[in-house]
């Protein structure tokens, strides 16, 4: 990662649950800058639906100002959420950091 | 081996903040009837996701003095079967597909080997588990 | 804050394998309704001791066939009072305290504010808790 | 503390709840040779009177070979269940394991 392209990382842990959901809408604003967003999840313990809408909404409208996200998720459920839901090939999933962040700012991208 | 039914009922009022809750206490029964690693998980989310919808949908079209519930029921017979229902006293909204919503039924039907839901009197989901050893 | 009553229904083997996920069962629905510190360990307490009590005692004298359960029942109502019962189908044991022994519904006693034991019919004990802020 | 007088621990922690009672029962076993015990409950996160009484059971033991036990409770629901059981004068409780130790190795007993 070089000065150029700097990453912002924004965090998210616990039960991504609708009680939550307020709170996970404000955390996931997108920069208006295109810089690309490492959204590490790898501490959240559950997630649901009322999430997964959240996420792809983010997605969304990072795609709309050419900004690349990538998402670290570790936990069992969640990646099985979004194979569920049939998303597998909407988000840019991780299991660790590295690989995140390496899709990021190393990837040729248009 | 348990040889009675084990019965689990919750009932609380449909707001958001007592779903997690509810389902906690869920986890805590299943647990204790062996249910464990991604067969506890999957029960889990479609509980969670009848437990949002109740919440998200059942009452938008109610009187705001209608005693607006979540009802679940979980009973796990002498066999190690979970039938779990999600119930509550609205009404179903019918609704055509959307963009970036109707997740949480689809998730539902990916779990659930047997799956009904009965809207005759506001809305309840049955769901059926054999038990994974 | 809820306007409605909520309830939490329970009914297990009485085993002593599933008096830890009642607890938690419990404790998971009490977090909800806005229990915490000091009253939450408190209710948790009492109960603990009413479920043990179940197993320990209730069905002692009954015939290996009986359906030996245990029933939790906790509601929380508008105000926030909180009416906890545990219940069994068993028969209650009259009997002098021993040393060492007895510490169950002491405890239970000195927890709960109201506490009646009815054992007409299985033994119910019902416990009321007003919500502390 | 010396090599004369050393000091056995017997660690539980958890739940210590009718669930676990024959584990409770066998882990409270009394040294035969009256060495001081430091039973180390600071780990456990709740207790019931099924636990109480293997306490019980396990300090008059204890106290018959003259061997003295010092218990080391953190838990508030803990410290309140054995209030309410009326057994607070009964036990040795201690809120450090320092204190505890101090209280094996240097008080003078008969
Ligand atoms: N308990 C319920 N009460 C009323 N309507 C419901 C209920 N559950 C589901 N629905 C209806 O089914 C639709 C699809 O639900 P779902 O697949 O969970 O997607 P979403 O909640 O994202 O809309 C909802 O939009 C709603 O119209
Ligand atoms: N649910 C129950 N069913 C039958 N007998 C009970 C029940 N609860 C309590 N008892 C009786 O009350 C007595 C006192 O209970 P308790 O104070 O909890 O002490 P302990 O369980 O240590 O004996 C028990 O020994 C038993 O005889």
């Amino acid at each position: 990662m070089n000065e150029a392209e700097p990453v912002k990382v924004i965090r998210l842990t616990g039960e991504l649950e609708i009680g939550r959901k307020n709170e996970i809408r404000s955390t996931l604003r997108a920069p208006a800058d295109g810089t690309p967003v490492l959204l590490d999840l790898a501490g959240v313990t559950y997630a649901d639906s009322i999430a997964l809408t959240e996420l792809l909404r983010f997605c969304a409208e990072a795609q709309q100002v050419g900004q690349p996200v990538a998402l670290v998720i570790q936990t069992p459920q969640f990646a099985r959420l979004i194979q569920y839901a049939g998303l597998a090939t909407v988000f840019k999933v991780f299991a660790e950091p590295a690989e995140a962040l390496a899709y990021l700012t190393e990837s040729p991208r248009q | 081996m348990s040889r009675q039914p084990s019965v689990l009922r919750l009932r609380c009022p449909a707001q958001s903040r007592f779903v997690a809750s509810l389902r906690h206490a869920l986890v805590s029964f299943l647990r204790a009837h062996d249910f464990k690693g991604q067969q506890l998980d999957d029960v889990t989310t479609a509980a969670g996701e009848a437990l949002a919808n109740v919440v998200e949908h059942a009452y938008t079209a109610a009187a705001s003095q209608v005693d607006a519930y979540i009802g679940l029921r979980a009973n796990v017979d002498a066999k190690g079967t979970l039938a779990l229902e999600v119930y509550d006293g609205g009404a179903f909204v019918e609704r055509r597909p959307t963009r970036g919503r109707g997740f949480g039924l689809r998730i539902i039907r990916a779990i659930a080997g047997r799956l009904t839901i009965d809207t005759s009197n506001g809305t309840r989901l049955r769901m059926i588990f054999e038990r994974k050893r």
